[in-house]
């Protein structure tokens, strides 16, 4: 089972719920699922633009990034940079 | 068909690695290069901004009608040219920005946040006249109190820039306005648990100014808007294709409208991410119906265009006996400048990165200032905060007796390790950079009198994203590259030599160009340490598959399977047969047309998998102990490039970086009076080093390959600004004696705290 | 705005009564103040055509400098820097190697800025300006032009056309050295001019010091004859004289240094100076 | 508006232009003359992006007005190279990678020939002095010293 693990303000915002078992297999279908499970996430990844650290890799907007079977996925803000 | 994610980590190369000379070179030496301000057109206008003399005000009127009679004047803006945009975080390209300060910051509405602050803008045919005219606008302004430092606006009976403007990320949510736009918090384990089991804790503040990147081209655009409708913009910036997305949005035109093609650019560091003149031109020329140009004084580039944040910054570290770091926190409050937007999330991610952390907390203030709005500049966020840990660390091997390199290798991020914002990391190359570092003979050179030798090291993410360029075969066999980002320090040699390798072709006969927002996909700009790593990777996958294209066409000529020709040495080769058969990539060039057409290529792709780069650096300084001078003795940056394309451009991304962030350490800062008007607003008392202030920077390139690029390419260029801001302040404690927790380090601060303590 | 190329003094002078006229020698500081818009002048008058205003020359009485020669040829002027080290190291301080290109002495002074760098050196050397007026020449102690910052003793059509170095005296030095905080292209935070000369048996005969960017105008320190005249300078001496030059100190704080800071380097620069321009005084 | 005729040699050709007195050098250059290699980075004599030589003297061409400029002779990046032989201190700065962006480049070359027209074996705080004036923000003035110093010998020995 994939797992979404939580940390910092995000935990606090999750109401200390650190990890979330999810079925997504990408990040499209994380989005939904996110809905349901943690309601208060879910805008700030369509409106802030969190990216999506799957297995250590990022994707930033990258909708279809698979998601394994046990995938450790991890929000993170969108990194920019000079 | 070629495996397109294929590298060539393993591969023997030809061109990669090598020094060429850049395509562009003979145009940068001989003045043909064409920079943002170079380029002028028929009946052109000349462009003026009228600026806020006040740090914080109401506007309550502006008249312009005095001004608009003068003769020669030919068209004025203010923000009721200017669409209004709700509160709200929308993508605009890869950017998360709020509209509704943009348009605001291009063009004050209610009120003015900084000194500096646009108000309106004249188009006339001199630019005496339009000087005259801004002198004849009227406008009348409610002084309000300012705020420049984040430990003022915090303060509950603080000035309040937005009065819409509640702190996100606190709960229960503030009910009552604030300059706090956001806290972010990141990190694992239990701090507190953490601080108890510590043998050593040391706990310290920082304090940092605000600093501007100092690219020696001042903004400059030049617009063409026609009567039905169509725009022209040229302008030096990192990112045409951004420019086009944010100017369409505030002027209300289409993407197809609008046309952005980049100057050369005279540096950007960040700062010439967003916009500026761009709208005001665009607006200045729509209404007048003639082109109009723009410049930035050298005085308005500091006052009104976006520098760094300045900061307060404290860290607590606890470790055991052994040097094992056992806990990390730290609380990072950073100015945004006039509207929200501080490097502080980046900032926070980072600062305990380079280690392997079990129990790490970083939280980190968005605060608004009456400053001008900070944009980015090179590793956003990362060199203050980073500073903070790294001289905490520093002071703590002090106090422990250990080697600055040994406490670092001790507690290094590797592969597998938990970084402090969550995920595992990849193959990074801090521990190689520390090993480097202590091997290098500056390690272990002797010191003179009032000599002290400071070490830090530096961590930073470098990202991918979206990226799109092209291709062509040219029929006499030579080859041509559409490129998209904007290439600020040599990135055309490197995307021809990756094009050149892969299709084993001479380099000189490759000529890339970089390509208007017509001729391309989006491109997200040339930032954050993607330019090679990103665009590099399309230039290889489009070369690919035009190899492939080329070795179906040598296929077809010679009527075999296309499985029966390989690519070797800028030749299709048969594999089978008696006699060895090749064809030259000019030969299937020359006959494109009668075997299918043109050859071309192109890949557009959101690109994913970017390698951090860890630096870590040294440096001996001298302190005049009577007068507080502190003169940099000698300087060596050690960095993990993943895979150095041209390393003579590595070489140069790792010294440009480490003497920014020496005149970061040393002189360079923001310098308020009590009205909140910037007193250096030139590059004599903004001072970034000159020549003459530096050694030379001796540079060693790590390359711990990124499994994710086709050759190993990490992101080089935002890195190397992290390490020197610690490793000077850390030299300057060990040659005195004494530690040093503020920059600059210039010389009345440092005697003052000699003298006092 | 006009512009005219007076070709000798009286016509420069006349045209310098006008309403609105400027004196443009290098341009170093009126060019930046034309730019940042911070003067409109009617008419600016170039007096480089002006003659002897651009030349170099020694006599038996010392030297002439020109008051609109170019601090790079004064630099590239041997004889001369070996004559006045502590000047020519002064003037060779002003802005980079393109600002040296124009920059001149009498701009310097004129400008009336207290962080000038040759004017301690000049003040110390004991130099003397000629100033060509609209009926006559005067000459007058340069640390007797300036009043205050912007504010010069000079009338209404009146402008410097030379200095006047006298010739050095047996075993004597001078020396200038200030404080920035890079190693070029800034303004003195603190500047200190010495010129001093010795006896045969190593007693100190006669010594100026005159300190910058410290006080409203140049400084000419007092006082010094009875710390030093006839005796060999000692350590008793040395930190007399830096009790002296912080006593001197009426400084500002800004962008460029607090006042606490000033004061001490005006005595940490007093001292060095003094050490080098002794080592020179003794032939080193 | 009045202007004043101004005739002058720039880069060995005779040129004459009408000018406003108060137009610095380099706003006759850059706008009157498309001469737009020197480059404006401060308008304040701090950066030396506009580094020309007058009467082989090197100066910030901001910092001269136009109308000075009548009688003399000007050198700028533009007139370096001689027909399509690059100097030898232009090649070297691209055979050592001693640019990056670029924008400061034809000043630092500008000043380079000047130094090494005065002193053909400069030391390394030589260079580094002489180009104090030039500012750079890319390349930590590494490569560009390095660059100098090499063509100062290249030169020396040719």
């Amino acid at each position: 089972m994939a797992q979404l693990i939580l940390t910092g303000s995000l935990k606090s915002l999750a109401n200390g719920v650190a990890e979330f078992n999810i079925q997504a297999r990408n990040v499209h279908q994380l989005v939904v699922e996110l809905k349901q499970i943690c309601p208060v996430l879910a805008p700030l990844i369509e409106s802030e633009g969190f990216a999506v650290a799957i297995d250590g890799e990022i994707y930033q907007d990258i909708l279809f990034a698979p998601i394994g079977e046990n995938s450790e996925v991890h929000l993170i803000p969108p990194i920019g940079g000079g | 068909m070629n495996d397109m994610t294929q590298n060539n980590l393993e591969r023997a190369l030809k061109i990669v690695g090598t020094r060429p000379p850049r395509p562009d070179g003979v145009d940068k030496v001989t003045g043909r290069a064409l920079f943002g301000s170079d380029k002028s057109l028929p009946n052109m206008l000349v462009g003026r901004v009228l600026r806020s003399p006040y740090a914080h005000a109401k506007i309550i009127s502006i008249d312009t009608s005095k001004a608009e009679v003068l003769n020669g004047v030919k068209s004025i803006v203010t923000c009721a040219d200017f669409e209004d945009f709700p509160s709200e975080f929308v993508p605009n390209g890869e950017m998360i920005v709020n509209l509704k300060d943009i348009t605001r910051n291009i063009m004050a509405r209610e009120k003015v946040l900084y000194v500096g602050h646009t108000v309106a803008a004249v188009a006339a045919t001199s630019e005496d006249i339009a000087e005259k005219a801004l002198g004849l606008i009227d406008i009348k302004y409610e002084v309000l109190p300012h705020v420049l430092e984040v430990e003022d606006a915090e303060k509950p009976d603080a000035p309040v820039l937005h009065e819409d403007m509640m702190t996100i990320g606190i709960e229960p949510s503030p009910k009552k306005a604030s300059n706090v736009a956001k806290r972010v918090e990141f990190g694992f384990g239990d701090v507190e648990k953490g601080f108890a089991e510590a043998d050593l804790i040391v706990e310290r503040e920082f304090t940092t100014q605000q600093v501007h990147q100092g690219y020696i081209e001042p903004h400059a655009c030049l617009a063409s808007v026609s009567e039905d409708g169509q725009a022209d913009l040229w302008c030096t910036t990192q990112g045409a294709f951004v420019v086009r997305n944010f100017c369409s949005k505030l002027l209300g035109l289409s993407a197809a409208q609008i046309k952005v093609t980049a100057s050369e650019i005279g540096g950007g560091f960040g700062g010439k991410t967003v916009v500026y003149l761009e709208p005001l031109a665009l607006a200045l020329s729509r209404k007048s119906g003639r082109p109009v140009k723009m410049e930035m004084s050298r005085a308005e580039v500091f006052t009104s265009s976006g520098p760094t944040s300045g900061a307060k910054v404290w860290v607590k570290i606890g470790v055991k006996n052994d040097g094992r770091i056992i806990a990390g926190d730290c609380v990072l409050k950073y100015q945004a400048g006039a509207f929200q937007g501080a490097p502080v999330g980046p900032g926070a991610m980072c600062a305990f990165a380079p280690y392997d952390m079990v129990n790490v907390r970083a939280v980190g203030y968005d605060i608004v200032v009456n400053r001008p709005k900070v944009s980015a500049y090179r590793a956003p966020g990362g060199p203050i905060s980073e500073y903070g840990v790294e001289s905490v660390l520093d002071e703590i091997a002090l106090k422990l007796e250990m080697d600055p390199i040994e406490i670092r290798l001790k507690n290094a991020a590797k592969e597998g390790t938990i970084a402090p914002y969550g995920p595992k990391l990849g193959p990074i190359g801090m521990i190689e950079t520390l090993e480097a570092a202590k091997a290098h003979p500056h390690y272990s050179a002797p010191l003179g009198p009032n000599q002290g030798r400071g070490i830090a090291s530096g961590f930073w993410f470098n990202i991918g994203g979206e990226t799109s360029s092209s291709i062509t075969i040219n029929e006499d066999g030579t080859v041509g590259l559409t490129l998209g980002t904007t290439d600020i320090g040599g990135s055309r040699a490197s995307m021809a030599m990756m094009a050149s390798e892969e299709l084993g072709v001479p380099m000189d006969l490759i000529k890339p160009v970089i390509g208007d927002t017509n001729s391309l996909g989006f491109n997200f700009l040339t930032g954050g340490s993607r330019a090679t790593f990103s665009t590099g990777m399309t230039v290889v996958r489009s070369t690919r598959e035009a190899i492939e294209e080329l070795k179906k066409r040598a296929a077809l000529l010679w009527e075999v399977d296309l499985n029966q020709v390989e690519w070797v040495d800028g030749h299709a080769r048969l594999i089978a047969g008696d006699e060895p058969k090749t064809m030259s990539l000019a030969q299937i060039a020359k006959q494109a047309g009668k075997t299918g057409g043109p050859i071309m290529a192109n890949c557009s792709m959101n690109v994913t998998g970017a390698g951090p780069s860890l630096g870590t650096h040294i440096v001996d300084v001298e302190v005049d102990t009577e007068t507080g001078k502190v003169s940099i003795v000698r300087y060596t940056a050690i960095q993990d490039a993943g895979k150095a394309i041209h390393p003579a451009y590595v070489e140069g991304q790792m010294q440009g970086g480490a003497v920014q962030g020496i005149g970061w350490a040393l002189n360079e800062e923001y310098i308020y009076n009590d009205k909140g008007e910037l007193e250096n607003t030139g590059f004599l008392d903004y001072r970034i080093p000159v020549c003459s202030d530096v050694p030379m920077i001796d540079t060693v390139i790590v390359e711990v390959p990124n499994p994710n690029h086709p050759y190993g390419v990490r992101g080089v260029g935002e890195t190397p600004i992290i390490p020197p801001l610690a490793a000077i302040s850390n030299a300057v404690s060990r040659a005195t004696n004494i530690r040093f927790n503020e920059l600059p380090l210039s010389p009345p601060k440092v005697l003052a705290k000699l003298m006092h303590g | 705005m006009e512009y005219v190329t007076p070709q000798s003094a009286s016509e420069a002078s006349q045209a310098l009564l006008q309403e609105g006229a400027f004196a443009l020698a290098g341009g170093t500081d009126l060019l930046v103040k034309l730019k940042t818009r911070f003067v409109s002048p009617s008419i600016v008058v170039d007096i480089k055509r002006v003659p002897k205003i651009m030349t170099i020359e020694q006599s038996a009485e010392g030297w002439w400098i020109g008051a609109a020669t170019p601090c790079a040829e004064i630099v590239e002027h041997d004889s001369l820097s070996k004559d006045w080290s502590g000047i020519v190291e002064a003037l060779s301080l002003i802005g980079s190697t393109q600002i040296q290109g124009r920059a001149t002495l009498g701009g310097n002074l004129c400008n009336a800025s207290p962080a000038a760098d040759s004017v301690p050196a000049l003040i110390a050397a004991g130099a003397t300006c000629v100033i060509s007026g609209q009926t006559k020449e005067r000459e007058e102690a340069v640390e007797n032009i300036v009043t205050a910052p912007g504010i010069t003793t000079l009338s209404k059509g009146e402008f410097i056309i030379g200095f006047k170095l006298p010739k050095p005296k047996l075993r004597s030095g001078d020396a200038y050295l200030r404080l920035i905080p890079r190693s070029e292209m800034d303004i003195a935070v603190v500047g200190a001019g010495v010129s001093l000369s010795v006896t045969e048996d190593g007693k100190i005969e006669a010594v100026r010091v005159s300190l910058g960017a410290i006080a409203p105008t140049q400084v000419l320190l007092t006082g010094l004859e009875d710390i030093f005249v006839g005796k060999e300078p000692d350590d008793d001496a040395i930190q007399k004289l830096v009790a002296v030059a912080e006593k001197a100190c009426k400084p500002i704080k800004d962008k460029r240094g607090t006042i606490e800071y000033r004061t001490k380097i005006a005595g940490v620069l007093a001292k060095r100076a003094f050490a080098i321009a002794l080592k020179r005084a003794n032939g080193y | 508006m009045s202007k004043t005729h101004v005739s002058t040699c720039i880069n060995g050709d005779t040129h004459e232009f009408l000018c406003d007195t108060q137009n610095t050098l380099l706003d006759v250059l850059r706008h009157e003359l498309d001469l737009t290699g020197s480059k404006e980075g401060c308008a304040t004599g701090d950066c030396g992006a506009c580094s020309v030589m007058l009467d082989d003297r090197l100066v910030c061409a901001c910092l001269v007005l136009g109308v000075e400029a009548d009688g003399k002779e000007i050198e700028t990046i533009e007139g370096m190279s001689s027909g399509s032989e690059l100097h030898p201190i232009q090649q070297k700065f691209i055979d050592l990678a001693a640019l990056q962006c670029g924008i400061c480049t034809p000043g630092v070359l500008v000043a380079t020939k000047a130094l090494l027209t005065k002193n053909k074996n400069p030391s390394e705080e030589e260079v580094r002095f002489w180009l104090a004036g030039n500012l750079c923000r890319c390349t930590g003035y590494d490569k560009i010293v390095r660059a100098v110093l090499e063509v100062a010998a290249d030169m020396r020995n040719a």
